[in-house]
């Protein structure tokens, strides 16, 4: 049971809920909770470097490292781990956004129980990301998803009963409609006379061998599918949550959720949807790339206008993760290798400025940004890391956002229909109103004379606030300044069955 | 002139007609528990009718009406325990008074 | 060659960058920017060593037996690779305009780090509060502008265009407690990220066609290792991708021609031509080293060395090349028009600056290979290099004034000659320079420009020769106006001006010195478009002899009559320019308000785009959308509210319900099946 | 044919049950409802011996009206005080109960009467035997009833305690 690697993410996160129970005071949850995170990371590391070993010599299973352990044997139900070089992205991204996310809420109330749910809500993440096993996964899913609700309502702001509540309708809404498919793929997992299965491996298989899902059938489990994770990928129309939500959510569980979870619905909209029913993906795509599209725009423009921070931030993550979809949605090598990587990028530096206005939140006691000005003065290092967290967002090179869209952007262009295009060079134009959003932002909260002179006197960022925004820059500039290993990490895993069951090459 | 099985069911579901009348037109709890042992009683009846006429050689309805009045023992023990808590809450034992639970 | 200088040249500034940014508040000022002066300057020497060896050298990947210059790719390492061969690669290539504009780009940015140490304190010596930050940042966008001009292919372009952009709005943006400094930032970043939403979409369909984005590619064929010659088979090949693609059509012109167009756009932007200029003039309000480094001489004429670096392709789509004439004439034309009549000593030279990069621009609109090898495209390069040193010269000999006099008004001013005789001489050698008068460095570069623009068509010649006398007239009168008149009383208590410390008058002299000889370096036999020398020989004086006098004397004397009048107007204080601002009400007005461009601007962003998309979009959002998430809850709310009545209670009542259910079901039982 | 006393005493059996049923739930005082409830189960019982189920007679007459009518005389005594009338009904309520007992009778009735006919003859039987039931009533095997016997005596069990525990006076 133990000799699989992956199983470690859900274990450490168990293990870590167990210290939290036993812990005596704040400090010892602090230490649990820093230990863990630590462990973690150093676990995706090691999955890492393992991973790339096994690939150098040789290995060519679509995913390594897979162990099965039978929990419901009536209906197949297994908890199927395994990785290919999109579980790892996001493996990596979750314990450096957990451990980011350990320092950001150093100061919480009742740390110990907020504690146990985010890294009950960790636990979930992981489990989503190393479980193969639709039944499976979609037990992490809600796992992930029902801490959200007291995280928000218990530790949030402002309205937080309202958008912890919204958020939670919404995307349990979501998850029943992803239910549903889950359930009608399940019954098409194989061919006539054979036992059904709810490994994603053995679906794929059997729906490139024998067709078993037919096309009517995909085309009504698709959308069902893909509108079941968008919701939670904050796709167009089904995205209000996430203002709100972000807007009373304490700053861990936004930089989780805008972090991480959030990446719950691109990697799922590619894992089962695009996966296990291509030919409905095929076909059915410029739906979806119409609402994608939408969003991308409109998210950018409605974060034009907004004047909370928070508000601000959760559209441009509309606009953000709207990209990812969209490339996700192009079907194609580059435009999906680009739709991975903006989920890197996009989580790290949300996260990072999800962190940094919580901090500066914490100081001024106000996130409108009318409100506030000249910060940078006052707050040099919490301002620079906000300048380079916008930095990142509109697409500066050197930075992570820069290799990501670029990537999806020529990924999209090389479908030659003009609607691609169009919608392509739409895309594009979110480069410029996101310049527009950020630098108005930077230019309003940082910039110009102090605004209001009580906040001449705060103190800028304390130890553990710097190591969880250097923590952020660092990977985002990793990404940014060496994006060719993350991209042969990912590219690697697209196995060309998607791409020659819906006739493309 | 033949008692036939209709004979002894005639009864029976007159005793339940007037079990559900009294059950939906009284007030008084006690007397809405009375209604609901006549219905009960009625229930009763027709096992062992059918019992009797139908598989003459068996029993299974003879010991269902055997559990069914244990039962109704058992059920009335309990409805009148919590009638006596609520009379003495309230002084009273009108169901329409009984509203805390609703919603 | 070995790829350890170029390496160096491209790192070091990174360093410096790092190392500023990084630890810089830790150390003191003068450490700071003896630091980032040094870094400058062993920087601009491993330039000049690659660029005399890439000129001087012989070596045989540099230059063929017949004479021809190569294009050599020093190294070129994948960055990013997208798909089959599609990658980024961030490389180094040497060609004889990357090796002109290593020159250029490290000499004004070792000049301003100079004079940026005397520049960036006050007259008792405090240093200005995060002058560290300015070396990082100047370091960055040397590093940057080093980056875009060695770039191998165009998305390396690309990145190092966006990574100038942005080291500009951070300088731009330096004085970030001034509110007009954070907005001039701000309009930059955005009006240059427009034009780069262009030059990305022609980049897209350009590699899209293509399959590469390298420059080589493009431009030129391989001759040897990592050595290439620009030939015109190579962008054939590429037009004839184009036109043998399904859809070569696009809106009525061929698809080249909208990349090629796009791609201008970009460059647009960044070299400020007329739509998208608006923000080089607001950029003046970051500290005037900058505006000398950047919005003079090395930034803003990227997007110029844009269209030369690209150009063999440009040839292929003679619309291309026209629409770039026609937009830089029109701009050269307006932003000497204003320049008439701004007072901000700053905006003037941002005006003139402007216009002179439209003459680049035109230079290059109007090179064909049939005349004169491609006179323009030389000339073109020539004007870059000759402008970016006398337009460093003036922006530094501004600054030295703002500095002593402490405003960017020229009614501050007058009658400073006396005072700062250094600054005075220098800006008069900028001014003769500008203006294109014999033997300065401006009117060799311009008189090739206006011989390549004669040889394409009349109507521009004179429409650009219209343009240069203005050029003369608008640097005259600031000139005057500046030194001369009659000085302002020194208040009591103050110092006279004075000039500065040598940190800033050395930069003055050094550059005024080239300004007054760089005319005669005889750029036909190093720069061409195809790597050609014009001349079989040269020596010092082969540019005075190649001369065309026929325009030479034209221009010449269009230049000495605009001075004259300038002379006759601001030399001393007399009613002839209130004169003529009567006279003509509406135009002076007009130029002084820029023609209104700004307000246009500020509508169409503020009140179209916010008012119009922005906030509707956002009310929209909030009410609509979330409206109708929120009615879901809404309605399901009432319902419920709506249906718990029903749920009353009375046991009696559930019963009645109940048993009407059992009578319903059983009688329908009875009548259906019975 | 039966024998004409059979069917006397049959008569006079159907005539109790039905005419203390409806008294039960008419009367307007509650400890008559009970006494009503009393003949109606005694009827009952004397039925279950004229089919010949003695043993079940026995049942309901000491269970149903020597336990459970006891616990409801007690419970009025505890309620209410003598002499008190229940209040005249509403007629809204009436006509519901009416309504509702009425429609139930005809639907049932209906069914009852098309569909009993064929059912005519009261088969020959005899009375089990009590060693009879008592082994069906201890045995596990096919149609024995150990388990659902064991259920009840736990269920009742249960009622005493959960009786005990909600009547219980509260002390504080």
């Amino acid at each position: 049971m133990f000799s699989n690697l992956l199983i470690y993410f859900v274990v450490i996160p168990l293990l870590m809920l167990a210290g939290f129970a036993i812990c005596k005071n704040v400090r010892q949850v602090r230490a649990v909770a820093v230990v863990g995170s630590i462990l973690l990371m150093g676990l995706s590391a090691w999955v890492l470097c393992d991973y790339l070993t096994e690939r150098a010599a040789g290995a060519t299973a679509e995913m390594l490292m897979r162990a099965d352990y039978t929990w419901f044997a009536p209906l197949n139900i297994k908890l199927s781990v395994g990785v290919d070089g999109i579980s790892i992205a996001m493996l990596i991204l979750s314990s450096i956004i957990v451990f980011a996310g350990s320092f950001a809420s150093w100061k919480i109330d009742d740390a110990r129980h907020f504690f146990m749910w985010l890294i009950l809500l960790s636990t979930g993440v992981y489990g989503f990301f190393i479980s193969i096993d639709l039944f499976t996964m979609f037990m992490f899913y809600e796992v992930a998803l029902i801490p959200m609700y007291l995280l928000i309502g218990v530790w949030g702001t402002g309205r937080k009963e309202y958008s912890a509540m919204k958020l939670t309708l919404m995307l349990m809404g979501g998850s029943a409609f992803l239910m549903l498919s889950l359930i009608g793929i399940y019954f098409h997992s194989a061919p006539e006379g054979q036992p059904l299965t709810w490994n994603i491996l053995e679906i794929a298989r059997n729906v490139e061998e024998t067709q078993c899902i037919s096309k009517g059938w995909q085309y009504f489990l698709f959308p069902m599918c893909f509108v079941g994770f968008g919701v939670l990928g904050a796709m167009f129309p089904f995205h209000t949550w996430s203002p709100d939500g972000h807007a009373c959510a304490p700053t861990a569980v936004s930089m989780l959720h805008a972090g991480v979870l959030m990446k719950l619905g691109g990697y799922g909209c590619f894992r089962v949807a695009m996966y296990l029913m291509p030919q409905a993906a095929n076909d059915l795509a410029w739906i979806f790339l119409i609402l994608t599209g939408i969003s991308v725009v409109y998210g950018a423009f409605s974060a034009c206008v907004q004047t909370d921070l928070k508000y601000i931030n959760a559209y441009s993550s509309v606009s953000h993760c709207g990209m990812v979809l969209f490339a996700i949605l192009m079907i194609n090598t580059t435009a999906l290798t680009g739709a991975i990587m903006q989920m890197l990028s996009h989580g790290l530096m949300t996260a990072l400025f999800f962190a940094l206005i919580g901090m500066i939140y914490g100081r001024t006691h106000t996130r409108d940004i009318r409100l506030m000005g000249g910060l940078m003065k006052i707050l040099p290092f919490l301002g620079v890391g906000y300048v380079i967290a916008g930095m990142a967002s509109l697409g500066l090179p050197g930075l992570s956002g820069f290799v990501a869209e670029m990537t999806i952007f020529v990924g999209s262009f090389e479908h030659t229909d003009m609607f691609h295009r169009v919608f392509t060079i739409v895309a594009c134009c979110s480069i410029v109103i996101t310049a527009v959003y950020i630098l108005r932002t930077v230019g309003k909260l940082l910039f110009g004379p102090v605004f209001d002179p009580h906040h001449a006197e705060l103190t800028d960022a304390s130890w553990w606030e710097r190591l969880s925004t250097i923590t952020l820059i660092v990977s985002v500039a990793a990404i940014g300044c060496f994006p060719n290993f993350f991209e042969s990490l990912i590219r690697f895993t697209f196995s060309p069955e998607i791409f020659r069951a819906i006739g493309l090459n | 002139m033949e008692l036939t099985i209709l004979w002894y069911l005639i009864p029976s579901l007159l005793m339940f007609c007037c079990g559900v009348y009294g059950f939906i037109t009284r007030k008084n709890m006690i007397a809405m528990l009375i209604s609901l042992e006549l219905m009960l009683n009625a229930v009763d009846i027709n096992f062992v009718v059918f019992n009797r006429f139908l598989f003459p050689g068996e029993l299974e309805g003879m010991f269902f009406t055997l559990f069914a009045i244990a039962l109704a023992a058992a059920e009335t023990a309990l409805a009148i325990a919590i009638i006596i808590n609520v009379f003495r809450i309230s002084e009273k034992i009108d169901v329409d008074d009984v509203t805390k639970m609703k919603y | 060659m070995e790829p350890v200088i170029p390496i160096i040249i491209l790192a070091l500034p990174l360093a410096m960058f790092l190392v500023l940014g990084l630890c810089g508040h830790k150390m003191a000022h003068r450490t700071a920017g003896i630091l980032g002066t040094l870094g400058m300057g062993v920087t601009m020497v491993l330039a000049y060593i690659t660029a005399f060896t890439y000129f001087f050298s012989g070596a045989p990947e540099f230059i063929n037996a017949e004479g021809v210059r190569l294009q050599y790719v020093v190294f070129n390492p994948e960055w990013l690779s997208f798909y089959k061969d599609l990658a980024i690669k961030i490389g180094f290539l040497l060609d004889p305009i990357s090796a002109l504009l290593l020159v250029v780009i490290t000499t004004i940015s070792f000049m301003v780090h100079l004079y940026s140490n005397g520049y960036m304190r006050d007259h008792h010596g405090v240093w200005e509060t995060g002058f560290q930050r300015f070396y990082a940042f100047l370091s960055l966008f040397s590093f940057s502008m080093l980056g875009l001009v060695v770039a191998t292919n165009i998305f390396q372009m690309y990145i190092f265009w966006e990574l100038v952009g942005a080291s500009s709005y951070l300088l731009i943006g330096f004085y970030y407690t001034k509110p007009s400094a954070v907005s001039a930032s701000k309009k930059a970043f955005i009006v240059t990220r427009f034009a780069d939403l262009g030059f990305l979409i022609g980049i897209l369909i350009l590699s899209f066609y293509t399959g590469t984005f390298e420059f080589t590619d493009f431009t030129s064929v391989n001759v040897g290792k990592d050595t290439f010659a620009i030939d015109m088979s190579a962008p054939t090949a590429i037009l004839a991708k184009f036109t043998s693609s399904p859809a070569p059509m696009f809106l009525g012109g061929s698809v080249l021609t909208w990349a090629l167009v796009l791609i201008f756009m970009g460059g647009m932007g960044k070299s400020a031509m007329m739509p998208l200029h608006i923000w080089l003039p607001d950029a003046m309000e970051g500290p005037t080293p900058v505006s000398a480094l950047i919005h003079a001489a090395t930034m803003v004429v990227a997007g110029v060395y844009l269209v030369a670096r690209l150009f063999p392709l440009y040839l292929m789509e003679e619309t291309a090349l026209n629409i770039i004439t026609v937009v830089g004439a029109l701009t050269a034309f307006y932003a000497a028009m204003v320049a008439c009549t701004q007072v901000d000593i700053k905006r003037v030279l941002a005006f003139s600056t402007i216009s002179q990069i439209a003459f680049m621009m035109v230079s290059l609109g109007v090179a064909r290979p049939e005349f004169h090898h491609g006179l323009g495209y030389m000339a073109g390069m020539f004007h870059l290099f000759t402008h970016a040193m006398f337009k460093a010269l003036l922006f530094l000999c501004a600054g030295a004034l703002i500095h002593a006099i402490g405003s960017n008004d020229y009614t501050a001013m007058h009658g400073l000659r006396k005072y700062m005789p250094i600054t005075h001489i220098s800006f008069l050698i900028g001014c003769l320079a500008i203006a294109g008068i014999i033997p300065f460095a401006g009117f060799f570069s311009k008189d090739e420009i206006l011989t390549a623009v004669f040889g394409h068509s009349i109507f521009w010649y004179i429409w650009m020769s219209a343009v240069a006398g203005l050029t003369a007239f608008y640097m005259f009168r600031l000139y005057y106006l500046i030194f001369w008149w009659k000085e302002h009383k020194i208040p009591e208590g103050h110092h006279a001006p004075h000039d500065q410390p040598w940190t800033m008058t050395l930069p003055l002299v050094i550059l005024a010195i080239v300004s007054c000889v760089a005319g005669f370096v005889p750029f036909g036999n190093l720069v061409t478009w195809n790597g050609h020398p014009m001349f079989e020989s040269v020596n010092f004086f082969t540019n005075l002899t190649a001369l065309d006098w026929s325009v030479a004397a034209i221009s010449l004397s269009v230049a000495v009559i605009a001075i004259l009048i300038a002379t006759v107007m601001y030399k001393k204080e007399n009613p002839l320019p209130d004169k003529m601002k009567n006279a003509l009400p509406r135009l002076w007005d007009w130029c002084y308000h820029r023609f209104y461009w700004d307000e246009l601007y500020m509508f169409i962003t503020h009140k179209i785009i916010f008012g119009c998309i922005c906030k509707p979009i956002a009310w929209f959002d909030r009410h609509i959308i979330d409206g109708t998430m929120d009615g879901f809850a809404w309605v399901t709310q009432r319902l419920s509210f709506a249906i718990r009545g029903l749920q009353s209670g009375n046991i009696q009542f559930y019963v009645w319900v109940y048993l009407f259910g059992v009578v319903l079901l059983g009688a329908i039982t009875a009548i259906c099946l019975l | 044919m039966e024998s004409v006393g059979s069917i006397i005493v049959y008569v006079v059996i159907a005539l109790a049950i039905v005419i203390c049923s409806v008294l039960a739930v008419t009367t307007r005082k509650i400890l008559r409802a009970a006494t009503y409830l009393l003949f109606a189960l005694f009827a009952t019982a004397a039925l279950y011996f004229q089919l010949d189920y003695e043993f079940l007679g026995a049942v309901q007459i000491a269970v149903y009206a020597g336990g459970i009518v006891v616990l409801f005389v007690f419970s009025i005594l505890l309620t209410s005080h003598p002499g008190d009338n229940s209040a005249k009904l509403a007629s809204r309520k009436r006509v519901l109960g009416l309504t509702g007992a009425l429609l139930l009778l005809i639907v049932a009735g209906y069914s009852l009467i098309s569909r009993c006919e064929m059912i005519t003859a009261l088969p020959q039987g005899e009375n089990p035997p009590m060693k009879f039931i008592g082994e069906t009533l201890m045995g596990t095997g096919h149609g024995q009833y150990l388990l659902p016997f064991e259920a009840i005596s736990v269920l009742l069990l249960a009622c005493i305690i959960g009786g005990v525990v909600v009547a219980r006076k509260n002390n504080n």
